[in-house]
């Protein structure tokens, strides 16, 4: 197994996620795609660090500090998303034009 | 921690305390800033019994490693200079502080602003490396700033901005001028006991342009002519306390930088600039009286009066002599307890009569016979009677430099006459003659006032009759600091 | 001996006392605090009489003892190091007269003060004030460092400016009391700079150091000559010599036991005794010597015409005194040291009681004004017959106490210089005419002011036992003195070095002689009940008789020279607030806002025209854009991010 | 070997699970889907010999993350949206971006094809991690803790009842 592999399988879980954002109508759908952006950045820094710097442990830590602001993140999110369904009774993005200028 | 830290920063934790407490508590915000600036206080008496004064040494030294990259350190220490000086900042403070109980507006701010004004103060004349001088000399800025500008009379904002900006283009020169000793000195320090030693190896044009840089920074604070123009100004709008301590205080920063740096670091600089530090110093006595003179409103007129004080002091240090530096580091400590005595008493009667027009009184020594009594207390031992503060250190000055600027000297003695021209009309229009029955409703000095005053008025007489125990503190270092260059 | 050890005390006591009064106890018509300070004075008084017995019993003088008092940092010859100044005393002969002058007539004024100034709203304040006098002069005295002396020579004219301003409720004691202050300022800068002098030459101020420093001949006679002049203008200033004597008659507003006790016998002797303490600077000085005598035979001379044309009682004495220092200065110009100070002594005696008299006086008639006086003597015998013994001394009437002394200054300025003498004879001259006018004026001839004349009465016993002490010492004094030179035992001045003029023995004699015909003038001018030919003499000389009113219109140069620092503070204040302010300030800060307006036209003109112009080509495509791709959805906006991303993406392409 | 076939394994359950995550109609079954992505994340790490990360991954990507979701969606879930679209219009064009990032991915990801995996050591990380973390990355530590405490506020503040 290479580095290339590991690129390869993180790029392909960025764009499903890419994919997965761009399209998904529900908004908890968007975050767990983001997820998996997230996921794909981490399987990339593992692999770095093994291929690049078996020595040293910063890529993975690294992705640790990725892993808890995924967790922040997805808690305010879903805070969020209960805060707006609360109030729209909605769970659509298409139904929110709020950025509109 | 040692004695100078905690005297540098109890008044800064005093701060913070008073940062905690809910504004609606003025009493308890008064009692931090009391205590916090009393413990101060306390510690400087202690020092003052501690103080070897055997010896031209730094003493209570702290050093401590602060930005180590550039090799700045935390470093405080007191000699017979400095620690004059210091006691001055706690006192004055102190007393300031017990006149500023009848602020009403914003009494946490104040206090706030306050007390880190003191660390600032104090700061100043302990630190001995130049870039905690500068950090401590900045520090004194912004508290001044926003005590002129939100606690001040009707010109406020105009005053504070004037006096920030002037102070801050001084200041801004001297960075330049610790810059430059920095990067010239091998190795690289801004340790200033090793600049003090360092000064042969620069050439005589470096010290030249190095003392007017840092000259411009002390000139602003002194305030020498023409850099002067600030301080009546920023004196009548400040609120009483504040004038205070910028009078008693502020000021001597600029003549102590001076003294320590100007002198000390740049013999060559210094000497060449010599004959035109005399004719300042001269200016500043003579000009600064006669602008006295002509003034209608007390507080601008001790203002003034400040300017031509100031003068004794750079004509002290310009005699090159230990007489003249013994005259002028006195000449700081009576002044400051000299006019802040009288800018408190200017404020005592500001505080009633909403007015300080010399002409608007008259005949009220009938009527506040203690008011008047410790006013022309303060007025005489301000215009140098014998027996008062004033005299001995100003006679030291002259007496310093008189041995090598004669005709300087002689001419200078016509600010004292000058001097008493306008203390002495102020005491007859505003104390004496037939009384002005408008004033009929005034009172005499309450309980605060008194607290704040009395202990001036005594260490006045107290000076005056036996400045020994002042003098005694510094004479070991002036006389090492006179020794220093032929 | 003991009296001399303690001499110290003699300074300290009336300090405390003076502080004991001032700050012990409320004021209080009866407050016992008034007699805190009498017996202090008292107290003092026995000592001194005690130090001169000592001195007349052949104790070793002078007397010197010395403390240290403060110590600061000293460079001389390039080497700093820390020098110690003492504080100390010196008792000699000047000294001790001076302390029995001194403490004798503060005690007699303080008894006096007890009647005079009773009732008065401040009565404790003004002992206080008088003990702090005391004790200052006192200090001046004794004290063996000029320093010292200095700090005594402010703090006397100091309490002269508390007394003389004590009724200060009036605007004219207030101002007088100012003008004495800076008058006398204004001749302390010259001692000032001699002091500076001094201390630089000699490195001391103790009087015996400096003594010997000259006499070794280490003072050049050019430094000699400038520091002697230096002190004689302190003295001029204090000593109220000419042109500095303005200050004097004004300074009569005060309290009348004030004006008897500072402004007759004692603080305005001080400028003489310093001069006197001095001498040796002077002799080493032929031309400081020969100001002296000069300034001191004019100062006499012009008071002298000044008096006679004056109709306060108060006004009188006060050119009177001027006239007399004018005396002694000149005598001690002209080498008689010994001369002077026996005439500052008896002086004292006399011209104290003169003042304590016009005090009785005024107290009985509430007037300073001659002219509203006249016959008095029926009323008040008591205070006629002391002013007739006053009188008659200062006149020089033979064998009171003012013959001995005048006669020794006149025989000794003829001998320096015969045209001093003629000054000096013609002023003594002038002398007993104004003193005899004010007599008569005063106590003989009609009454001129019957409401006033009715209420008069004789003074109460604290007024007239002073009176009565004085009188007899008026009359002995001179006597006792000159008991076997007595006098010049203790106080021996050096010699001058050559006596171009012996006096001839018919010199005392003829001015007595020139005195008695000028008081037979007094008598037939002012002797009258209508002095016609008094009013006839004064509309045929007019002129002079204005020109002496306005006192040579000395008070007109010093208002001159007020007004002129006036405006010298007033432009001072205007290069301030309205150049250096205007200019090198705000000045700056009006160049700096222009160059803000400059940069900021540029800007509106050229780069914000250009960053209009674009910002607006953007706003119009975007309004256009928007419609189009702007929704406010948010996957919408997400996938131009990923539009943008894939672009890069496809960058690689072509790698 | 067993490395190479333990690679494809987790790889292929991590992208089957990704795109039942984007794809599926129940969110339901989205969020189990998610689960199970991050699971095979997690073995790719253990892999790769990160045994701190693959735990961390474990227990808060799939013990936290993924239930916290499930949880959200079950909040939220309405039987009626089962029968609507979950895919927007502009799928098509996703698919489009997706595929030519993928294409650029590609041949950027090749530069490091010759790359040998080296032998996997059976070294500690976590003690080493904790090391960095105290010592020159304790900044950014305490940052992240800050940033964590403000979400958990943020989480609190949003969700409150009577907030608007």
């Amino acid at each position: 197994m290479t580095l290339t592999h590991h690129l390869l399988l993180g790029a392909a879980l960025f764009l499903i996620g890419v994919f997965g954002a761009l399209t998904r109508r529900n908004i908890i759908g968007i975050l767990m795609s983001i997820e998996l952006m997230f996921n794909a950045a981490n399987i990339n820094l593992a692999a770095f660090n093994h291929f690049l710097h078996p020595e040293g442990v910063l890529g993975m830590t690294t992705a640790l500090f990725i892993i808890t602001v995924a967790a922040a993140e997805v808690v305010v999110g879903l805070a969020l998303v209960l805060a707006i369904y609360r109030n729209c009774e909605s769970v659509y993005a298409e139904d929110f034009n709020l950025l509109k200028g | 921690m040692n004695i100078l830290s905690l005297i540098t920063f109890l008044p800064a934790a005093g701060a913070l305390v008073i940062l905690a407490l809910p504004k609606e508590r003025e009493r308890a915000i008064q009692a931090a800033a009391l205590i916090s600036s009393g413990l101060s206080l306390i510690l400087c008496g202690a020092l003052y019994v501690l103080f070897n004064r055997g010896t031209s040494d730094m003493q209570f030294v702290e050093r401590i490693p602060w930005i180590p990259s550039l090799g700045a350190q935390y470093f405080l220490g007191v000699d017979g200079l400095s620690v004059p000086l210091v006691i001055l900042t706690a006192l004055m403070s102190f007393v300031s502080l017990i006149a500023s109980l009848n602020i009403k507006v914003r009494i946490k701010e104040y206090f706030f602003w306050f007390l880190i004004l003191e660390t600032g103060m104090s700061g100043v004349f302990a630190a001995l490396d130049m870039v905690l001088f500068y950090v401590f000399w900045e520090i004194t800025l912004v508290p001044m700033y926003f005590l002129i500008g939100i606690w001040g009379g009707p010109k406020k904002e105009y005053a504070a901005i004037k006096f920030f900006l002037y102070t801050l283009t001084g200041s801004v020169f001297m960075l330049l001028g610790i810059l430059a000793v920095y990067f010239n000195t091998t190795p690289h320090t801004f340790d200033l006991l090793t600049l003090l030693q360092s000064h042969a190896q620069w050439s005589s044009r470096f010290q030249i342009l190095v003392f007017i840089a840092f000259y411009l920074g002390f000139a602003v604070k002194v305030p020498a002519f023409p850099f002067h123009t600030w301080l009546p100004l920023a004196h009548v709008e400040a609120p009483t306390a504040v004038s205070v301590v910028l009078a008693a205080v502020l000021l001597k920063m600029g003549v102590y930088g001076i003294m320590r740096i100007s002198y000390g670091m740049l013999p060559l600089g210094f000497s060449w600039f010599l004959p035109i530090l005399i004719a300042i110093a001269v200016i500043n006595i003579i000009y600064g009286a006669l602008c006295a003179m002509a003034q209608t409103d007390m507080k601008k007129m001790v203002a003034y009066s400040s300017i031509n004080h100031m003068g004794y002091c750079l004509l002290g240090i310009a005699g090159l002599t230990a007489t003249g530096f013994a005259g002028a580091s006195f000449e700081m400590i009576n002044h400051g307890i000299i006019t802040g005595a009288l800018f408190l008493l200017v404020g005592v009667i500001y505080d009633r009569a909403h007015t300080r027009d010399i002409s608007a009184f008259g005949g009220l020594a009938a009527k506040l016979p203690v008011y008047a009594g410790l006013m022309s207390l303060a007025c005489f031992a301000s215009l140098g009677l014998p027996g008062l503060a004033g005299f001995i250190s100003e006679f030291l000055c002259f007496l310093g430099a008189f041995a090598r600027w004669k005709v300087c000297t002689a001419v200078s003695v016509i600010g004292i006459l000058v001097t008493a021209a306008f203390f002495l009309r102020m005491l007859e229009k505003v104390f004496l003659g037939p009384f002005n029955e408008k004033w009929s409703a005034l009172t005499d000095l309450d309980a605060r006032e008194l607290c704040a005053i009395v202990p001036l008025a005594a260490l006045t007489i107290v000076l005056g009759v036996y400045p020994r125990p002042a003098l005694d503190l510094m004479n070991t270092t002036l006389v090492h600091m006179a020794g220093l260059f032929k | 001996m003991t009296m001399l050890e303690h001499a110290y005390l003699i300074a300290l006591i009336p300090l405390a006392a003076s502080f004991l009064i001032l700050f012990g106890g409320k004021e209080d018509p009866h407050s016992p605090l008034p007699f805190v300070g009498i017996a202090a004075i008292g107290w003092c008084l026995v000592e001194s009489l005690g130090i001169l017995y000592a001195a007349i019993s052949g104790a070793a003088l002078p007397y010197a003892q010395d403390w240290s008092w403060f110590s600061f940092g000293m460079t001389a010859a390039n080497r700093p190091f820390v020098y110690d100044m003492p504080i100390g005393v010196l008792i000699d002969g000047p000294a001790v007269f001076m302390l029995v002058v001194v403490t004798l007539v503060s005690f007699l004024v303080q008894i006096y003060s007890l009647s005079y100034m009773h009732g008065d709203a401040r009565f404790k304040r003004y002992y206080a004030y008088l003990s702090f006098f005391t004790a200052s002069m006192l200090g001046l005295v004794v004290s063996s460092n000029l320093l010292v002396t200095f700090c005594c020579w402010e703090l006397v004219g100091f309490s002269s400016y508390i007394l003389i301003g004590f009724w200060f409720e009036r605007s004219e004691p207030a101002y007088a009391a100012k003008k004495a202050f800076l008058t006398t300022k204004l001749g302390d800068l010259g001692l000032y700079l001699a002091l500076l002098f001094i201390f630089v030459l000699v490195g001391s101020f103790q009087i015996p150091q400096i003594a010997q420093f000259v006499s070794r001949g280490y003072m050049s006679t050019a430094a000699a000559t400038l520091i002697a002049l230096g002190i004689l203008c302190g003295a001029a200033g204090k000593s109220a010599q000419a042109p500095l004597f303005i200050w004097l008659p004004d300074a009569m507003e005060g309290p009348t036991p004030v004006s008897a006790l500072i402004h007759a016998a004692t603080m305005v002797a001080a400028g003489v005794y310093l001069v006197a303490r001095c001498y040796f600077i002077f002799t080493a000085a032929p031309i400081a010597m020969e100001t002296v005598a000069w300034l001191g035979a004019l100062t006499a001379f012009l008071a002298a015409t000044m008096a006679i044309v004056c109709t306060d009682i108060k006004r009188v004495l006060a050119f009177s005194t001027v006239s007399q220092l004018g005396f002694m200065m000149c005598a001690l110009g002209a080498w008689g040291l010994t001369a002077g100070l026996f005439h500052l002594t008896t002086h004292a005696a006399f011209k104290a009681l003169l003042f304590l008299c016009a005090g009785s006086v005024i107290h009985a008639v509430h007037t300073n004004d001659m002219r509203q006086m006249g016959g008095l003597s029926k009323k008040m015998p008591l205070t006629f017959l002391t002013t007739f013994i006053g009188t008659c001394a200062i006149s020089g009437i033979p064998l009171l106490s003012g013959w001995y002394s005048k006669d020794m200054i006149l025989e000794r300025v003829y001998e320096h210089d015969p045209r001093l003498f003629i000054i000096l004879a013609i002023t003594a001259t002038l002398t007993a005419f104004y003193m005899f006018r004010l007599l008569f004026l005063t106590f003989l001839g009609t009454e001129r002011d019957k409401d006033k004349h009715a209420h008069a009465h004789e003074s109460p016993w604290p007024m007239t036992v002073p009176l009565v002490v004085l009188a007899l010492l008026s009359i002995f004094a001179g006597a006792l003195l000159d008991h076997h030179h007595l006098f010049e035992s203790l106080v021996t001045g050096p010699v001058s070095p050559e006596i171009p003029h012996p006096a001839p023995p018919w010199l005392g004699w003829s001015v007595t002689a020139a005195v008695a015909a000028s008081i037979v003038a007094a008598a037939k001018l002012y002797g009258g009940p209508h002095f016609e030919t008094a009013q006839r003499l004064k509309a045929a000389w007019a002129p002079l008789f204005h020109l002496l009113d306005r006192r040579y219109y000395l008070d007109d140069i010093f208002l001159g020279l007020v007004d002129l620092g006036d405006r010298a503070a007033r432009l001072a204040f205007w290069i301030d607030s309205e150049v250096i302010d205007a200019i090198f300030v705000d000045g700056w800060g009006a160049v700096a806002r222009l160059a803000a307006k400059l940069s900021h036209l540029f800007d509106d003109l050229c780069i914000d025209r250009t960053v209009d112009g674009t910002g607006g080509l953007s706003v119009t495509v975007g309004g256009a854009l928007r419609s189009l791709v702007a929704r406010g959805l948010a996957q919408e906006y997400l996938m131009y991010a990923a539009v943008g991303m894939s672009v890069l993406a496809a960058l690689t392409w072509f790698r | 070997m067993i490395e190479a076939i333990a690679f494809y394994t987790f790889a292929a359950v991590t992208l089957i699970g990704a795109f039942g995550v984007v794809t599926l109609r129940n969110t339901i079954y989205s969020a189990l889907c998610l689960g199970l992505c991050l699971a095979g994340v997690a073995g790719i790490f253990a892999n790769l010999g990160a045994d701190f990360l693959f735990a961390s991954q474990l227990l808060i990507y799939v013990g936290g993350i993924a239930i916290l979701i499930v949880f959200a969606v079950m909040l939220l879930g309405r039987t009626s949206d089962l029968h609507l679209k979950q895919v927007n219009e502009q799928w098509a064009a996703a698919f489009l971006i997706g595929a030519v990032t993928w294409v650029g991915l590609w041949r950027a990801a090749k530069i490091f094809s010759h790359t040998p995996l080296p032998i996997p050591e059976a070294a500690k990380t976590t003690r080493a991690i904790g090391l960095l973390m105290m010592g020159d990355l304790a900044v950014p530590f305490e940052a992240i803790s800050l940033v964590l405490l403000a979400a958990l506020l943020g989480a609190v503040f949003f969700s409150r009842k009577e907030n608007p």
